[in-house]
C-alpha cells in the first residue's frame, strides 16, 4: 500500500540540539496511527515539520506522492493535511458557529467575497460539522466562553471542517476531565470510521494510544525507536527499556 | 497712495470716540454689541513666548481702546487661542472665532505654515486677519497679490526684513567673503537664506556660500550643526532658528569658539526679547560679533513716532513687567490699525474695512506703517545692528552700529517674482 | 580629516543623549514587556524638575539632577503599582494606549505647573568651558555627557550581569510565573525595574537642560527618537540600544554635515530596514 | 444581547434626517465640525479594520491620509474636477498601501506597529522635503473646491453647505460599504486571522495575504478621508502625515470600542465633541483625553459601545 505521507531523513535542530534526527516515517491511509515517546522525544517537532509549522533543516516530505517539504502550512491544509495543537487554539472572539464556518468558507475559497453577508455561507456544512462533535447547541456562544473540553471538541470540528485526508491530533485529551477524555476517544473512533480521514495521535499517555490506535511509532531522543502494532510495541524490549523504564 | 479723503477720515478717527459714540449711539442695542477680535499665537512649546507676547500686545491695545471709548463707540473683546504652530489648529481656531464666537476681526498667528493655511479660510469666512508675526513672503505676495485674497493684511515685516536688509548691511563688509548657514529647517529658514544669498550675490559677486546645516524643530543639540559649518571655515554665519532654539544654538556656538573664529554672526530674529534675555548672561563673550534685527526693536523708533514708542514701552512694562517683543508691538499696532480702518470706514463690515485699510497710513510705536494696496503688507522701518549691552536696559539690545535703511530699499515690490529655492 | 573626527566626537555626544533616552525604554520592554510610550514624557518631567531644582531653587547642579531622577523614579513606582501592573496580560495595543494616555496627561500637567514658556537655565560654571581637541574647542559639557553615557552603560551592565539582583531580574524577565515559583518577589522586582527605567529617562532629561530649552511637548518629540534607537538595537536589548544610539547619533551628525537634506529621513530608513531584515535588532540573537 | 434592532434602525433614520438638515440647525461652525467628525469616522473605520478586525495596530495611518490629501490637492490644482481629485487621492493612497503593506504585513505585534510608525514618518519626511511638489512645510494652498462634474450636470460645491452634502453622501456610502465588508466572508476571515494567526493558517488561510488586503482597505479609507479634507480646508500641510495625527483614529476607535462596528464612528463623535467642549472651558483638553484613555484601558476595554455588544450573530 502506498503511504499517504512519508518523511525521509528529516532533520531539525535548535541551537545545535537535534530535535529530530534523520527521521524516516510512513503513514499509510485509513488507519489510526499513534506516535508516542517521553517528553522531549521530538514528537511535537516532528508534527510541526510534517504540517509545515516549522521547516526542516534537511530531509524531504511527500504527501499523496507529491513533494511538500517546504510548502507553507496553509497550502498543506488545502491539500488535505491538517492538525490540532497541544494547547487548544480556537478563534476566541468568534462564535462556535463562526469558528467552523471560517474553515468551510476557506475550503470553498470564498474568503474574498467582500460584499455578501457571511451569514449565508456554508450553512449545511457548519451544521453537519457541529452536530458531528455534539456542539450544535452551543453555536451562538463565543469560543472564549466555552469549557476547556468543549473548546477541544470545537478545535476538532474546525480541523475536520477543512476536510483533511490526514489529521494530526497533538495530545487531544490533555487537560480534560476523565469523562470528557473517554467521550473524545469515542468521537475520534467514530470519526475515523465515518470519514475518509486518517488520524495520527501524538501522546505521551501509552494506554490511550494502545486503546485507540492500529499502529504505533515510538520516538526517543529525536529518532524513531520502534514501529508496529500495539501488541508488538508492548513486547518490544528496546521500548520497554527506554520508554517504560523512564515512564515508570 | 494716501488720498485726502482717507487722511480726513483718519484725522477724524483721532479726534476721539465721543463723537462716534453720539453718532452710533442712536442704533441703541446694536451700539452695545462689542467689536470682537479673535487672536491666536503659539502658547506652548519652544516658541511660546511669541504667542504670549501677541496676547499681551492685543490685550494692552484693547484695554487702552476700551478706556478711550472703544471702536466706533463699541467696546472691544478679545478671544485668544493657542495656535500650537499647527496649521490645522490655526484654521480651526479661525473658524471657531468667526463662526461660533462671532469675531469681527482676527489678529496674530506665529507660524508661516499656519498663516498660509488660514488664507483660503479667511476668504470663505470673509473676515480680515491682520498677521503679526508669520514671516513668509508668500502670504502677501502669493495669496494677496497673486490669488487676490483681500482679507489678509500683515502688520509685521516679512522675511525681507532679516534677509535683504542683512545682505545690504554685510555687502559693506569687505572682510567677509565666506558665508555659512545654520537654518531653521522649514520654509521660513529656507526662504530667508535664499533671499539673502540672492541679494548678496548681486551686490558682491566675490562672496561664496560655503556650508549649510539645517536644524528641525526640537533639535536636541546644536553642536553638530555648529561644528559642521565651522569646519568649512566661513567668515560669517547666517542663522535663522528662533526663540528658545536660538538661545541654545548661540550657546553651543559660543562654547565651540565660533565667536573667536568668525567675523560676524547674523541672528535673524535675534532682537526678539526672549532671545536677548536668554543670552543676557553671556553677552560679553560675543566679542561684538553678534548682529541681529527683528520686526520691531523696542529701543528704536523713527523720529515721528519716538514719543509714541516711549509711551508704549512704558505702558507695556507697567502692565506686564516685561519689555515688548516685536510680536507684541505688531499685534498692538494691528489692533490700532483695525480701529483706525473701521472708524475710517464707519463700520466693521469686511469689505468696507478692507477698502479703508488699503493704502492706509498708521502711526505706531515701531514707526509709521503704510499698508501697501497691492499686497496688504505694512511697510515701515526697522534697523539692524550689533547686539550690545547698553546702560539703559537690563539686558542686551540691538543698539550699536545701527543700520537704518529706507524700507523701499529692502522690501520686495510688485510685480513679485516667484522665489526659487 | 580632523574635522571629520571632531564631528564624530560631537556625534558620540549626541549618541550618548540618545542612549540615556533609550536605555530606560529598553529596560522596561526587556523586563516588563511593556513598550512605554510615556518614556519621553518622563524625560520631559526630569528636565522640568531639574530646571526647578537648579534654575529656580538654586540647588547644586549635581543635587538637582539626582533629585530629579529620584523624584521621577518614585513617580515610576506609582505608575507601575497602580497602572502598569494591571495591564501586563493585555494585548499590546492596550499597553501602548495606556502609556499614550500618560503622554497626554503629563504634557498638560507640565503646562499647568510650569506654563507654556520655554526655559533655559544657565550652564553649570564648571562645565561651561571648552578644551581643544582636533584643533578646535570642544565643549566641556559634551565631554561630560560622553562620560556620563559610558558610566551609565557600565553601571547598568554591572547591575544586570554581575549582581545577584540582576540575575533575579533576568530570571523574572525570562518567565514571570517561573520567577514566582522560584520564590522571587516578581511584582517587587518589576516595580524597582520600572523605577530604574523612569529614573534613567529623567536623568537624560535633567542632563539636557543646559543644552536645549525645556518646553512642553518635549516628550512627544523625544519618544520617537527613543523608539528609533531601541528598535535599531533590538527592542529590549540593552547592549543593542547602546549600539543603536551610536548608529543614529553618527548618522545624524554626518548627514547634517554631508547631505543635510536627508537628515530627517535617514533614521527612519535605517529603522525600517532593521525591522524588515533583522527584527531582533542589530545585536539581537535569534 | 445587542440593542433591539428596531430601536437602532429608528435612531439611525433620525440621525440621518438630522444630518441632512444640519445646515439649517448647526450653523457654519457646526457644519464644519460635523464634517470633521465624518472625515475622522472614515479614517478611523479604515484604521479599525486593521486593529479591531485584523489585530494589527498601525501608528502610520496618517501617512496614507496625507498621500490621499496631497494627491487630491495636486490633481485639483491642475484639473478642477472634484471626482477626479478624490478618486486620484484614494488611488494614490491605495497604491502606497499596497507597497508599504506588502512589507509591513511580514511583521506582527509591536514590530508591525514600529514599522508602520517609521513608514509614516518617512512619508512625513518626504512631504516636508520635496518642496518642489509638496510646498515643503508651508504645504499646498489654494486648493479649489471644484465643481462636481456629472453627466449632464455640474454641481457647484464652493459654498460650505454644498460641499457638506457631498461629504455626507460619500461618508454614508463609505460606512455602508465598510459594514458590508466586515460582515462578509472576508470580514470573518480577517477576524479569524486576528484571533489566531496560527490557527488561521491551519484552516488553510494564507494570513499575510489577508493582512495585506486589510492594510490596503485601511489605506484606501485613510486616503479617502485625506482626499475629502483637501477641498474642505483648501490647504494641506505636512502635519497631516505626522504620527501625532496617526494617533487620532487610534484614540477615536479606542474610545468608541474596537470590537464593535460603530465604535470608530461613535468614538469620532466623542473625540471631537469632548475636545470641543473641553477647549471652551480650559486649554487642557489633552489632560481630559488622557484620563479618558487611561480609564478606558483599565476599565472598559470595549469602549463606550462595548457595553451594548452581545453575542455576535453567526447564522
Amino acid at each position: 500500500m502506498t503511504p499517504l505521507l512519508s518523511a525521509r531523513a528529516l532533520m531539525k535542530s535548535f541551537g545545535g540540539m537535534a530535535a529530530t534526527d534523520r527521521v524516516d516515517l510512513d503513514i499509510p491511509p485509513d488507519r489510526i496511527r499513534g506516535i508516542i515517546g517521553p517528553n522531549g522525544a521530538g514528537k511535537t517537532t516532528l508534527v510541526h515539520l510534517l504540517t509545515g509549522h516549522l521547516l526542516p533543516d534537511s530531509g524531504s516530505i511527500t504527501f499523496e506522492a507529491q513533494e511538500i517539504t517546504n510548502l507553507p502550512a496553509h497550502e498543506r491544509v488545502v491539500r488535505g493535511l491538517c492538525r490540532t495543537f497541544q494547547v487548544v487554539d480556537v478563534f476566541e472572539r468568534l462564535t462556535v458557529y463562526q469558528n467552523v464556518q471560517i474553515a468551510c468558507i476557506t475550503r470553498q475559497r470564498r474568503n474574498l467575497r467582500f460584499f455578501t453577508p457571511s451569514s449565508r455561507e456554508a450553512r449545511e456544512e457548519v451544521e453537519r460539522a457541529l452536530n458531528e462533535v455534539g456542539m450544535w447547541e452551543f453555536r451562538h456562544r463565543r469560543a472564549e466562553q466555552l469549557s476547556h473540553g468543549q473548546q477541544r471538541r470545537l478545535d476538532l470540528a474546525v480541523t475536520l471542517a477543512t476536510e483533511p485526508r490526514l489529521c494530526f491530533l497533538d495530545e487531544p485529551t490533555s487537560g480534560v476531565s476523565p469523562k470528557e477524555r473517554d467521550q473524545m476517544l469515542d468521537l475520534i473512533r467514530s470519526l475515523a470510521s465515518a470519514r475518509r480521514t486518517t488520524f495520527v495521535i501524538i501522546e505521551h499517555d501509552m494506554e490511550l494510544v494502545f486503546q485507540l490506535c492500529d499502529e504505533v511509532t515510538v520516538m526517543h531522543r529525536g529518532a524513531v525507536l520502534a514501529e508496529g502494532a500495539p501488541a508488538e510495541i508492548r513486547a518490544n524490549e528496546a521500548v520497554r527499556e527506554v520508554y517504560l523504564g523512564e515512564e515508570v | 497712495m494716501r488720498t485726502t479723503r482717507r487722511k480726513l477720515l483718519a484725522g477724524a478717527g483721532a479726534i476721539g470716540a465721543t463723537a462716534y459714540l453720539s453718532k452710533y449711539g442712536i442704533r441703541g442695542a446694536k451700539a452695545q454689541e462689542p467689536v470682537r477680535i479673535g487672536g491666536q499665537g503659539a502658547l506652548s512649546g519652544a516658541h511660546a513666548d511669541y504667542g504670549r507676547q501677541i496676547q499681551m500686545g492685543a490685550t494692552l491695545a484693547i484695554e487702552e481702546i476700551n478706556e478711550q471709548g472703544g471702536i466706533l463707540g463699541r467696546p472691544v473683546e478679545l478671544n485668544f487661542l493657542d495656535e500650537e504652530l499647527r496649521p490645522d489648529v490655526a484654521t480651526r481656531n479661525a473658524r471657531v472665532q468667526v463662526d461660533d464666537w462671532g469675531a469681527d476681526f482676527l489678529v496674530g498667528v506665529d507660524s508661516s505654515g499656519s498663516a498660509l493655511a488660514m488664507g483660503p479660510v479667511l476668504a470663505e469666512l470673509d473676515r480680515i486677519c491682520v498677521f503679526t508675526h508669520a514671516g513668509t513672503h508668500r502670504l502677501t505676495e502669493e495669496l494677496v497679490a497673486g490669488q487676490g485674497i483681500q482679507q489678509i493684511f500683515r502688520a509685521s515685516a516679512p522675511v525681507y526684513q532679516e534677509s535683504i536688509l542683512a545682505a545690504h548691511l554685510f555687502a559693506q563688509r569687505e572682510d567677509i567673503t565666506r558665508w555659512a548657514n545654520i537654518g531653521a529647517d522649514y520654509e521660513y529658514g529656507h526662504a530667508n537664506w535664499a533671499l539673502f544669498k540672492q541679494t548678496l550675490q548681486q551686490l558682491r559677486p566675490d562672496v561664496e556660500f560655503v556650508a549649510e546645516a539645517w536644524a528641525p524643530f526640537h533639535t536636541i543639540d546644536f553642536s553638530g550643526h555648529v561644528s559642521s559649518v565651522l569646519a568649512a571655515n566661513p567668515h560669517a554665519v547666517y542663522s535663522t532658528p528662533w526663540g528658545g532654539e536660538a538661545v541654545s544654538l548661540l550657546r553651543s556656538a559660543l562654547v565651540m569658539g565660533a565667536f573667536n573664529q568668525l567675523e560676524a554672526w547674523w541672528q535673524a530674529m535675534g532682537a526678539s526679547v526672549d532671545v536677548l534675555e536668554g543670552i543676557s548672561g553671556q553677552i560679553d563673550q560675543f566679542n561684538g560679533k553678534l548682529w541681529a534685527t527683528g520686526r520691531y526693536i523696542f529701543n528704536w523708533s523713527e523720529e515721528e513716532t519716538r514719543d509714541l514708542n516711549a509711551a508704549f514701552n512704558a505702558a507695556f512694562q507697567e502692565r506686564w513687567g516685561r519689555f515688548p517683543n516685536y510680536s507684541a508691538e505688531c499685534t498692538y499696532s494691528a489692533v490700532y490699525s483695525l480701529k483706525q480702518a473701521a472708524e475710517a470706514a464707519g463700520s466693521t463690515d469686511t469689505a468696507e474695512v478692507i477698502e479703508a485699510m488699503e493704502g492706509m497710513s498708521v502711526k505706531t510705536p515701531a514707526g509709521v506703517r503704510n499698508y501697501r494696496a497691492e499686497d496688504h503688507q505694512a511697510v515701515y522701518t526697522v534697523p539692524a545692528g550689533r547686539v550690545a549691552k547698553l546702560d539703559d536696559y537690563p539686558m542686551p539690545v540691538v543698539g550699536e552700529d545701527l543700520f537704518i535703511e529706507d524700507p523701499k530699499e529692502y522690501y520686495r515690490w510688485p510685480p513679485f517674482e516667484a522665489l526659487e529655492y | 580629516m580632523e574635522i571629520y573626527l571632531y564631528q564624530g566626537l560631537i556625534g558620540l555626544t549626541y549618541s550618548m543623549y540618545l542612549w540615556l533616552l533609550a536605555a530606560g525604554l529598553s529596560i522596561a520592554f526587556g523586563v516588563l514587556g511593556i513598550l512605554n510610550f510615556s518614556h519621553g514624557a518622563l524625560f520631559m518631567l526630569g528636565a522640568y524638575l531639574a530646571f526647578t531644582f537648579y534654575g529656580v531653587l538654586g540647588l547644586n547642579f549635581w543635587l538637582a539632577v539626582l533629585l530629579s531622577a529620584l523624584s521621577v523614579a518614585v513617580l515610576g513606582a506609582v505608575l507601575e503599582r497602580f497602572f502598569l501592573r494591571q495591564i501586563y496580560n493585555l494585548d499590546l495595543p492596550f499597553q501602548l494606549l495606556l502609556t499614550f494616555g500618560f503622554v497626554l496627561v503629563f504634557d498638560d500637567l507640565v503646562k499647568m505647573a510650569w506654563g507654556g514658556m520655554f526655559m533655559i537655565p544657565p550652564m553649570p560654571p564648571f562645565l561651561s568651558g571648552s578644551v581643544p581637541i582636533f584643533g578646535r574647542p570642544f565643549p566641556m559639557y559634551n565631554l561630560f555627557i560622553l562620560f556620563v553615557g559610558v558610566a551609565v552603560a557600565v553601571g547598568i551592565w554591572l547591575l544586570f550581569d554581575k549582581t545577584w539582583w540582576g540575575r533575579k531580574v533576568r530570571a523574572a524577565a525570562w518567565n514571570r510565573e517561573m520567577g514566582g515559583m522560584l520564590g522571587l518577589n516578581v511584582p517587587g522586582l518589576y516595580m524597582v525595574v520600572f523605577m530604574l527605567a523612569a529614573g534613567l529617562a529623567a536623568l537624560g532629561g535633567a542632563l539636557s537642560i543646559p543644552m536645549r530649552p525645556v518646553t512642553p511637548g518635549l516628550g512627544t518629540a523625544m519618544i520617537i527618537q527613543a523608539f528609533i534607537v531601541a528598535v535599531i538595537g533590538g527592542l529590549g536589548n540593552l547592549r543593542g540600544a547602546f549600539v543603536g544610539a551610536i548608529v543614529v547619533g553618527m548618522l545624524t551628525v554626518y548627514s547634517t554635515m554631508l547631505f543635510p537634506l536627508f537628515e530627517l529621513f535617514l533614521p527612519y530608513v535605517v529603522m525600517a530596514a532593521v525591522l524588515l531584515l533583522r527584527p531582533q535588532g542589530l545585536l539581537g540573537g535569534r | 444581547m445587542g440593542l433591539p434592532r428596531l430601536l437602532v434602525r429608528v435612531s439611525l433614520a433620525l440621525l440621518i434626517i438630522a444630518l441632512v438638515f444640519a445646515p439649517l440647525w448647526a450653523g457654519n461652525f457646526g457644519v464644519y465640525l460635523i464634517m470633521q467628525v465624518m472625515l475622522l469616522s472614515i479614517f478611523a473605520l479604515g484604521f479599525n479594520l486593521l486593529l479591531g478586525y485584523t489585530g494589527l495596530l498601525s501608528f502610520g495611518q496618517a501617512g496614507f491620509f496625507a498621500v490621499g490629501a496631497y494627491a487630491a490637492a495636486l490633481i485639483l490644482l491642475e484639473v478642477p474636477s472634484l471626482l477626479l481629485g478624490i478618486a486620484g487621492g484614494v488611488l494614490a493612497a491605495g497604491l502606497a498601501a499596497v507597497i508599504l503593506g506588502y512589507l509591513s504585513v511580514r511583521l506582527t505585534e509591536i514590530y508591525f506597529t514600529m514599522l508602520t510608525l517609521s513608514f509614516g514618518m518617512m512619508i512625513f519626511s518626504i512631504v516636508t522635503r520635496w518642496r518642489a511638489v509638496t510646498g515643503g512645510d508651508d504645504g499646498l494652498t489654494g486648493i479649489p473646491r471644484a465643481p462636481l462634474e456629472l453627466p449632464f450636470i455640474s454641481v457647484d460645491l464652493s459654498a460650505l453647505p454644498n460641499y457638506y452634502y457631498f461629504v455626507l453622501l460619500v461618508t454614508l456610502l463609505a460606512i455602508w460599504l465598510m459594514h458590508r465588508i466586515v460582515n462578509s466572508p472576508f470580514g470573518l476571515t480577517l477576524q479569524a486571522v486576528r484571533d489566531s494567526g496560527v490557527r488561521a493558517g491551519f484552516v488553510g488561510l494564507p494570513i499575510r495575504r489577508y493582512r495585506l488586503w486589510s492594510f490596503v482597505i485601511a489605506g484606501l479609507y485613510a486616503g479617502l478621508a485625506g482626499a475629502l479634507l483637501a477641498p474642505l480646508e483648501r490647504t494641506i500641510t505636512p502635519i497631516y502625515s505626522h504620527w501625532i495625527y496617526s494617533s487620532e483614529p487610534v484614540l477615536a476607535s479606542l474610545i468608541g470600542g474596537i470590537y464593535v462596528f460603530a465604535g470608530p464612528i461613535v468614538g469620532s463623535v466623542l473625540f471631537i465633541g469632548i475636545k470641543e467642549v473641553v477647549v471652551r472651558s480650559t486649554e487642557y483638553w489633552m489632560l481630559v483625553m488622557g484620563v479618558i484613555v487611561i480609564a478606558l484601558v483599565l476599565g472598559f476595554r470595549g469602549g463606550v459601545l462595548g457595553r451594548f455588544q452581545g453575542q455576535q450573530k453567526g447564522d
